[in-house]
């Protein structure tokens, strides 16, 4: 004898947390920060024939007050890891990363002394993805991931 | 006389509903993890050198004070255009009225011009 | 075999301090001391008949493992758009004082180029404007592109704060 | 208003233009000092995605180290790749056979155009035309298509070997571009409608970032910067490489070196492309592609499986402390890339990495021209300029 029961059909009964995890799923906003090669590859996804709008994730936000996915398309110089971390830091939560390409995630073709081998050492990194440049459906795969990510977050955990 | 305004009053109770609504919901929904870079003011994720307020030019503030001028100027014209249809029926006087009006903001106009005061450079 | 008109010129001109000169699959360098590298420029710049008036390159090489008579020689490729020929001056700078003049005041986009090779291998450039590193953060110890310089760094690509 | 500006003690405000930016388009960062919007100074920070691209080549061999150079320009990773291979066969002294120089030509213009549809479309873009943007971008993704079938992969082609190409050109490739240089110009015209009259687009672009001829010249301007600038000088037409000179085509130069110059190039410099790729694919020769020098290019996979000499000559080239040996000397190689003049110095001892590979970027040497573009200018002429620049980080930093 639940409560639906009393309210027959005609009124859907829900948690907080799944109208909130809907809505910011199906509307992140990535914060591209992108340095080499990946770069380019982040911008076909967004183009017209790939088109991560379909996704829900066409909006992107430089600024980071705003941002929901910080995306990290391509490698990471020792010059420019403060700057990663600092704008990590300054993403407000629920936040998720994403490494994209094989430079990001550990280190590509490049091990010399210049370049992070792979940021997830440093910040945490919800989805790796492979490839390099990887293609465009792998970006949007990735982006499901994450999306499928967004949907077990809960209110509870994050107070 | 009361019931033509239903309509605004039931408008600005749902505008006030929404706004402080969706206040509350996101101060309790929403997680507030509070650290010092973040508070810090974003600068392409740069250390920001110096605080931004900072003495600027004072040419910024004298447009936005002739805008604010010439802006309430029109403010001004909207009654006057809703009920021009029917009072111009009596007399001109309503329009002699407008043109008076305009024409002395257009001394003031006129004198800034002068004054140099829409020169940008 | 008739050598180019430039090598003749230099030979002359500043004999104390021209080596020798190559040719090498139509390349010709030109091997030269560092301490008038200034006036060579400056002749070979504004000489009408050479008129090398376009800095391609400003670069170095550290011959640590070859038998150089210095280690480090910095190199310097020159175009004249005049009469369409390209040269290559070589500069050796001894490891002891790693020092020679700049040529920003006769190309200015010798700038940067200079910036680099004072941040990657350590020779510093009299007369540069504002000589600082340009590609490695600023923090950075040692000069990177340097034979003695391990591939993989020296630790630098670790220290960072860990963020949870 | 001047005058009484100055007794009021405004003060400088300084501003990181920073590495992280939506229209730097990668890791450039620029300190302006503004007063009020107007930049007095100007100065740019690079060296964010160095990644020893020189110091890793001293580590891996002449055919390993083509895979590093097309991560250099990422525009147009096809030049890239060339252009090394051509530095090293002159250092070897070969020659590549004729099909081989002409597949390289097609590749090279094919990317060369797809370098200049991102660069305006990038461009567009931060000024506020996004469809232009989107146009230009759709004509990029049928351009991956076809670097994706001839090199199999859409970005970091790794198409060239030493002494040849990694494979022949596909069946069907040449109508496959061919039908792509049909389309392109109706899409370009579509821009120049869009564009070229534009008001907002005229205001934002005209006589910004102006640099004269001597200037260009002495800062080392080269490419679409140095020949907006009224100075006709183009590698593929002065020092014609890769049989440049069986093609006929003219190099646009612009009047007064501004941004709008310098965009007018790039849109008459992808119809010349356009030019040479028809006559290139017009009289293909039949024919090899690689050298047949088991030494420097190793053998067919079938000579490999079935003769003695191939496996022999195969292992040769690739077993761990073989490789193939070039001569010991010192080479200056410089290719037409859509950026400028990118050029290799490459010393060799004789080993099977080279000694030394510097990199000449173009994008380092035109950089260096924006302090002086931008003294004086407001804060949002930065982006026109340094959009026409057309700054690569990858290359600039190395």
């Amino acid at each position: 004898m639940g409560i639906e029961s009393l309210l027959k059909s005609n009124i859907l009964v829900t948690t907080v947390d799944a109208v909130v995890n809907w809505g910011r799923k199906y509307s992140l906003w990535p914060m591209p920060m992108g340095t080499a090669c990946c770069a380019i590859e982040f911008m076909s996804t967004l183009a017209s024939r790939y088109d991560m709008g379909r996704f829900g994730a066409e909006r992107l936000s430089f600024s980071p007050r705003q941002a929901d996915l910080m995306v990290v398309a391509g490698r990471v110089s020792i010059k420019m890891m403060p700057v990663v971390i600092r704008i990590w830091e300054e993403i407000p939560e629920p936040k998720w990363c994403i490494a994209m390409g094989a430079c990001a995630s550990s280190g590509g073709v490049f091990d010399t002394y210049t370049l992070v081998q792979g940021i997830d050492q440093f910040i945490p990194v919800d989805v790796y993805i492979a490839g390099c440049p990887p293609r465009p459906e792998g970006v949007l795969d990735a982006l499901v991931k994450i999306q499928k990510l967004v949907e077990q977050d809960s209110i509870k955990k994050r107070k | 006389m009361l019931k033509e305004y239903l309509p605004i009053l039931i408008l600005l109770v749902f505008a006030f509903v929404f706004a402080f609504g969706t206040l509350l919901l996101s101060h309790f929904v929403g997680p507030r993890k509070y650290s010092d870079v973040k508070g810090e003011p974003y600068e392409s994720g740069i250390k920001p050198f110096m605080d931004a307020r900072v003495r600027f030019s004072v040419k910024f503030y004298i447009i936005a004070m002739l805008f604010i001028i010439f802006d309430i100027e029109i403010v001004f014209l909207y009654p006057w255009v809703v009920v021009y249809k029917e009072i111009v029926s009596q007399g001109i006087f309503i329009f002699i009225e407008m043109i008076v009006f305009v024409a002395i903001l257009l001394i003031g106009y006129f004198y800034l011009w002068k004054r140099g005061a829409f020169e940008w450079e | 075999m008739n050598k180019r008109p430039e090598i003749e010129e230099i030979k002359a001109r500043f004999p104390e301090s021209y080596i020798r000169d190559e040719e090498f699959r139509g390349d010709i360098s030109i091997v030269v001391r560092k301490d008038r590298i200034f006036d060579i420029f400056k002749f070979l710049k504004e000489d009408e008949n050479f008129l090398y008036n376009f800095l391609v390159d400003v670069t170095c090489v550290d011959y640590l493992k070859l038998n150089e008579i210095e280690r480090f020689a910095v190199v310097y490729h020159l175009y004249s758009h005049k009469n369409n020929s390209r040269i290559r001056i070589k500069a050796l700078v001894p490891e002891k004082d790693t020092v020679i003049s700049s040529v920003c005041s006769l190309w200015k986009g010798a700038n940067w180029m200079e910036r680099e090779v004072f941040d990657l291998f350590g020779i510093e450039f009299t007369g540069h404007p504002d000589l600082r590193r340009i590609l490695t953060p600023d923090d950075f110890t040692g000069h990177p592109l340097r034979k003695d310089y391990p591939l993989k760094g020296r630790g630098e690509r670790e220290n960072f704060k860990v963020v949870k | 208003m001047e005058e009484k500006d100055l007794d009021l003690q405004t003060e400088i405000l300084v501003l990181n233009f920073g590495p992280q930016h939506p229209s730097t388009h990668g890791t450039l960062r620029i300190v302006m000092e503004l007063s009020g919007e107007v930049a007095v100074k100007a100065t740019p920070v690079i060296g964010y995605l160095h990644t020893g691209f020189e110091k890793l080549s001293e580590h891996l061999d002449y055919n390993q180290f083509i895979c590093v150079t097309d991560r250099m320009n990422y525009l147009s990773p096809l030049n890239n790749n060339i252009g090394f291979a051509i530095a090293v066969e002159k250092l070897l002294g070969i020659e590549v056979p004729k099909r081989a120089q002409y597949i390289r030509v097609i590749m090279a213009e094919l990317s060369r155009i797809s370098d200049h549809l991102l660069s305006i479309g990038a461009q567009a873009l931060d000024l506020g035309a996004f469809t232009v943007f989107l146009y230009f971008y759709e004509e990029r993704e049928k351009l991956y298509d076809l670097f994706e079938w001839a090199t199999g992969s859409r970005l970091t082609t790794t198409y060239t070997r030493i002494g040849g190409l990694m494979r022949d050109l596909p069946e069907g490739f040449e109508d496959a571009v061919k039908k792509f240089c049909k389309g392109l110009p109706k899409v370009i015209k579509e821009v120049e409608i869009l564009l070229n009259r534009n008001k907002i687009w005229l205001g934002r672009t005209r006589d910004i970032g102006v640099v004269s001829g001597e200037d260009a010249v002495n800062y080392g301007l080269t490419g679409p910067c140095l020949r907006a600038a009224n100075v006709e000088w183009d590698i593929r037409k002065m020092e014609p490489y890769s049989s440049y000179d069986e093609f006929e085509f003219d190099i646009p130069v612009g009047e007064n070196g501004d941004v709008y110059d310098r965009y007018l190039v790039r849109m008459e410099e992808m119809r010349q492309s356009m030019r040479i790729i028809e006559q290139a694919v017009e009289n293909l020769p039949e024919g090899p592609v690689d050298i047949d020098n088991p030494k420097v290019r190793i053998p067919k996979k079938d000579d490999v499986y079935n003769t003695m000499e191939g496996m022999i000559h195969h292992f040769e080239i690739f077993m761990k402390n073989r490789g193939f040996i070039p001569p010991v000397g010192e080479v200056y190689s410089s290719t037409e890339v859509p950026n400028g003049e990118l050029g290799f110095f490459i010393v060799s001892d004789g080993g099977r990495c080279p000694y030394r590979v510097r990199i000449r970027p173009p994008s380092l040497v035109n950089y260096q021209v924006f302090p002086m573009m931008m003294e004086g200018r407001m804060l949002s002429d930065a982006v026109a300029i340094l959009e026409s620049l057309n700054i690569i980080a990858g290359e600039l930093d190395r």
